[in-house]
């Protein structure tokens, strides 16, 4: 079985809907897996679900859960990114704290209303995705958790 | 001046309105709901957010979302296209708030046009022809009978909040009024919340012609000459031309100047358009139309003005800076929509190319037609001598188009242009039934 | 009126002008090469017709199965498009003789005006300045000497039956003379079969400015504006617009005056173009072109006239039918010429769209550029307000621009647009070295 | 050995300048061949040589000879296709017919000219692929012959 074989293979696989595929060829053997959608930890692919309208607590928000060992919680809604609850206040978790259910994690600033977003369940501060300061987009990445 | 606008729309329009920030050295933002992130707008603008998922109202309907993206990312303005929140007074009025600029008429002007019976009390002051009906709301069936033996039937009921069809009937006779009257108030309530009624005389195949406007707000107000949307399948345009088979020289100025008298009354501001019905020579009020509209490039091609460019300068608080007599309309352009009818991924898109063949779409080799939006997948405008000559050029340019992957109404189109009826220049707004004898 | 014409090109030109035929309800016959079986002309034609192997010299130069096409497939007129045989005095004669319309002047004037001697006397009799030269051919390098000496150095020595550069030699200095004419002559008896040289003063980065003139041989001359083509590298022109940042009202007003006067007394008949040097404000005639220009839709921007129409229209008989007065020539066209730098398969082709911008190619996606011809792939031209708006809208539509498969030298042009020199409208056919620092 | 493992060969295959593939994967063995240009009677894609200038006798034009039995004879310039001489003459060949070298097959009318094409070697007339009066193209095929 050659290596071109194996590409071909692999592409007519990955052009298919299959998410497994084994193959015995007279004692050649080949087995090929994948996932039914690529898990990209740094920008969900999931759907998380409909921002609920008016703008919810934003500890409302429900953080989907991965298969890896990590969670990432997305924004809920459209705003600014704060780490901290006032400019001179140290920053409310850092990467490595664990934090309870409803402590607060962030601030996101939409239409001059500060939308607190507090962890739903114990975990630990896995990492921060988005700066001090950004405009955070509705999905995007905010803070990495590992559940505890 | 403006340095940079969110574009609050998707699909061809806020590519289109992209492609005049480029033109005019503004920044251009575009949101996008996640079925749109291989959307031709987010690939075309500087910058994108993601305002919400796939559903209209959770995404581009998100008024909050679609501000803070804005003010996020540093835009002076926020340019609403068409449709969506285009005509969202209470948007207009966020927006403003949020201190951005709304790029379209005040939030005032906006509920005003958009409320029917207001809408004919200022065009009756302003002394403009309308098609006789009530004065004002209707509270009863009634009441609804008493007006229409004083009117004479057909006559058409229609909700105040309306547009689009809904919650309008046509009563033939008196007999039918009590339950019409019924029905139309409640798709009236559950379409608009708003179960205010009003009726008006019923015009049988009605020519569609609409006037679009500039208006500085500071008193300057032209005209691009008319477009005429006869042609519609279901109350959705299909073909837009200018100038209108249906007017001659003497009617055409006077419903001009009529539109003219009407913005200047409303201290209009920006981009807009007053809707006639043409029967039998006259023209009797519609609507106002307080944005930009779909077919808005068939009066750029016959007054080489850039509809966009003036509204975002207007919005600016520049001063239009011309008069009617330095504009030069002239030709006639025509345009065709070409609509999606199965959503899926474009696997070629050849458009027409050439002289005299405008093009404005969202889709390219390797897109997609989401099922989630209006079919409208690709606008093509030709602009010629005359009609005739405008006819020709349109067939040549949607023999070149190609789209494959989906299905669109291109062999429709075809059918329409090469009818006989069509040609003649002579047809109400029956015409597509009349074509395809449905 | 002509029913059917047999154009005798390939490329982007073919595709322009059956286009205009189509617009026109005229059938179109395209020929081909066996190099050129799918190219797009060929799948756009109603018909078409192979006339020969790979090279030019066998195909697109061979008058007689070019005239046996026509003849055979029932063709009226034949379009000879742009270079290839179309200032062929002798194909402008047997077309005419085989009984067809050569849609361009008649062999005469083409004979007339391709003689550069024979031109300047004729320029000299109407009246219009050109640059001190020799009064006919220069028999000796003592005669060249002589009259260099009289006009002042620096001079340009030129093939009388020259164009393109070849058979052409500046002259710095007196000992330079002999061996530039000993040269020049015989590169002009090798190019062209004709060993006469003239003389001119050289005018050190002129601008290279051109007037387009529509004539229909029956008294009525009009003129489109000028178009400078002034961007050049190695003689080919590479960006052309209208109107020229190097003239003033007035010095247009005589330009275009001058050009009208000539094509007047040449009782020319159909498209064509004066091509002038301008100098410290002044033009200097140049030569005559008998055809249609690859230029030619920068004037139709700016004029709204289709001048392929036109061509066809006088080539049939018919009056111009306008006057310059009814002639509206408004706003700024710029044109950018995309050439290949390789030849090869068109994996991808994806135009820029939208308003103000117009596309001229024979480019398409599974398409090919071939290595036998001419390298220009496509033409992007827009129409705006004002120079600084077009060569934003310009950057617009390059940047929209997607050919995948060759090279091409879109990031020159996107080079030259955006530098300041260009940006200045002040400078000379010297600005593509002083750009690239050749 | 799938279809679908075949469909890739074939797909890498012809994507290649390979005229042939030979297989044999312990016992399975597939063999893929092509020919480097595909042999089209009825449209010759080989080039003939190039129309001489001014047009020649048509008797010059050499026919090109392919690799099966029958020999396509392609109009050497873009004509007018007769295959009588005159009006009510009967035609100079018939599918059936033998004729020997310099033996007239039919005209090509270019330019108020008559061009007799003539047979450059004894044939048998196989097809006739121009009718009557029809524009042939450059290196359009005219007459199908078998050598004799």
């Amino acid at each position: 079985m050659t290596i071109e074989y194996i590409r071909s293979l692999i592409e007519v696989f990955e052009s298919s809907s299959l998410t497994e595929l084994h193959l015995n060829d007279e004692g050649q053997e080949i087995t090929l897996k994948r996932e039914k959608e690529i898990q990209v930890l740094s920008a969900p692919v999931h759907s998380a679900p409909p921002a609920p309208q008016p703008i919810p607590a934003a500890g409302d928000a429900a953080p989907f859960t991965q298969e890896a060992d990590t969670i990432i919680i997305p924004s809920p809604i459209v705003g600014t990114f704060y780490r901290t609850p006032a400019p001179d206040s140290p920053p409310f978790v850092e990467v490595g704290d664990t934090v309870k259910a409803g402590d607060a994690l962030c601030i996101i600033e939409a239409m001059k209303m500060m939308n607190r977003l507090e962890a739903e369940f114990p975990c630990e501060i896995v990492a921060i995705h988005a700066n001090h300061g950004d405009l955070v987009e509705y999905d995007g990445a905010l803070i990495e958790v590992r559940r505890i | 001046m403006i340095g940079s606008i969110l574009i609050a729309n998707r699909g061809e329009i806020a590519v289109r309105i992209i492609r005049s920030c480029r033109d005019m050295g503004i920044r251009s933002v575009a949101v996008y709901s996640e079925a749109d992130r291989d959307s031709l707008h987010v690939k075309m603008a500087d910058a994108a957010v993601c305002i919400g998922p796939p559903a209209s109202a959770d995404s581009y309907l998100n008024t909050q979302n679609i501000i803070a993206a804005a003010c996020g990312s540093g835009c002076d303005a926020i340019h609403p296209g068409v449709g969506f929140l285009s005509e969202n007074a209470q948007f207009a009025e966020d927006v403003t708030q949020a201190g951005l600029i709304f790029i379209g008429p005040d939030a005032a002007t906006i509920r005003l046009v958009g409320d029917k019976v207001e809408a004919r009390r200022t065009v009756k002051e302003a002394g403009i022809p309308f098609t006789p009906g009530s004065p004002g709301p209707i509270e009863s069936p009634q009441e609804a009978r008493r007006i229409a033996s004083e009117i004479g039937y057909p006559v058409i009921i229609k909700a105040a909040a309306g547009g689009g069809g809904r919650g309008m009937r046509i009563v033939e006779r008196e007999e039918e009024m009590e339950e019409a009257f019924t029905i139309a108030s409640h798709e009236a309530l559950s379409f608009f919340s708003n179960g205010t009624i009003y009726m008006e005389k019923y015009l049988r195949n009605p020519r569609h012609v609409e006037v679009q406007l500039l208006s500085d707000g500071k008193g300057a107000v032209v005209h691009l000459g008319e477009r005429d949307c006869s042609v519609q399948k279901n109350h959705q345009k299909l073909i837009e031309e200018s100038p209108s088979s249906a007017l001659n020289t003497a009617q055409r100025e006077r419903m001009c100047k009529d539109a003219v008298r009407l913005f200047k009354r409303l201290h209009y501001s920006g981009a807009g358009t007053v809707e006639f019905l043409v029967y039998e020579g006259k023209h009797y009020f519609m609507e106002v139309n307080a944005r930009v509209q779909v077919e808005h490039p068939v009066s750029e091609a016959v007054s080489g003005i850039d509809i966009i460019k003036e509204q975002i300068r207007i919005a600016a608080g520049e001063h239009l800076g011309y008069t009617q007599k330095q504009l030069h309309i002239s030709g006639y352009a025509l345009e065709c929509r070409i609509n999606a009818r199965t959503p899926g991924k474009i696997s070629l898109f050849i458009p027409p190319l050439g002289p005299a063949v405008r093009v404005d779409t969202h889709l390219y080799t390797e897109g997609s037609v989401s099922p989630y939006y209006d079919p409208l997948a690709a606008k093509i405008i030709v602009h010629t001598d005359d009609r005739a000559s405008g006819i020709k050029t349109m067939l040549r340019a949607l023999q070149e188009l190609e789209i494959r992957g989906i299905t669109t109404n291109k062999d429709e189109q075809l059918t329409i242009l090469t009818s006989k009826i069509f040609n003649s220049g002579t047809y109400g707004t029956d015409i597509y039934s009349r074509i395809f004898q449905e």
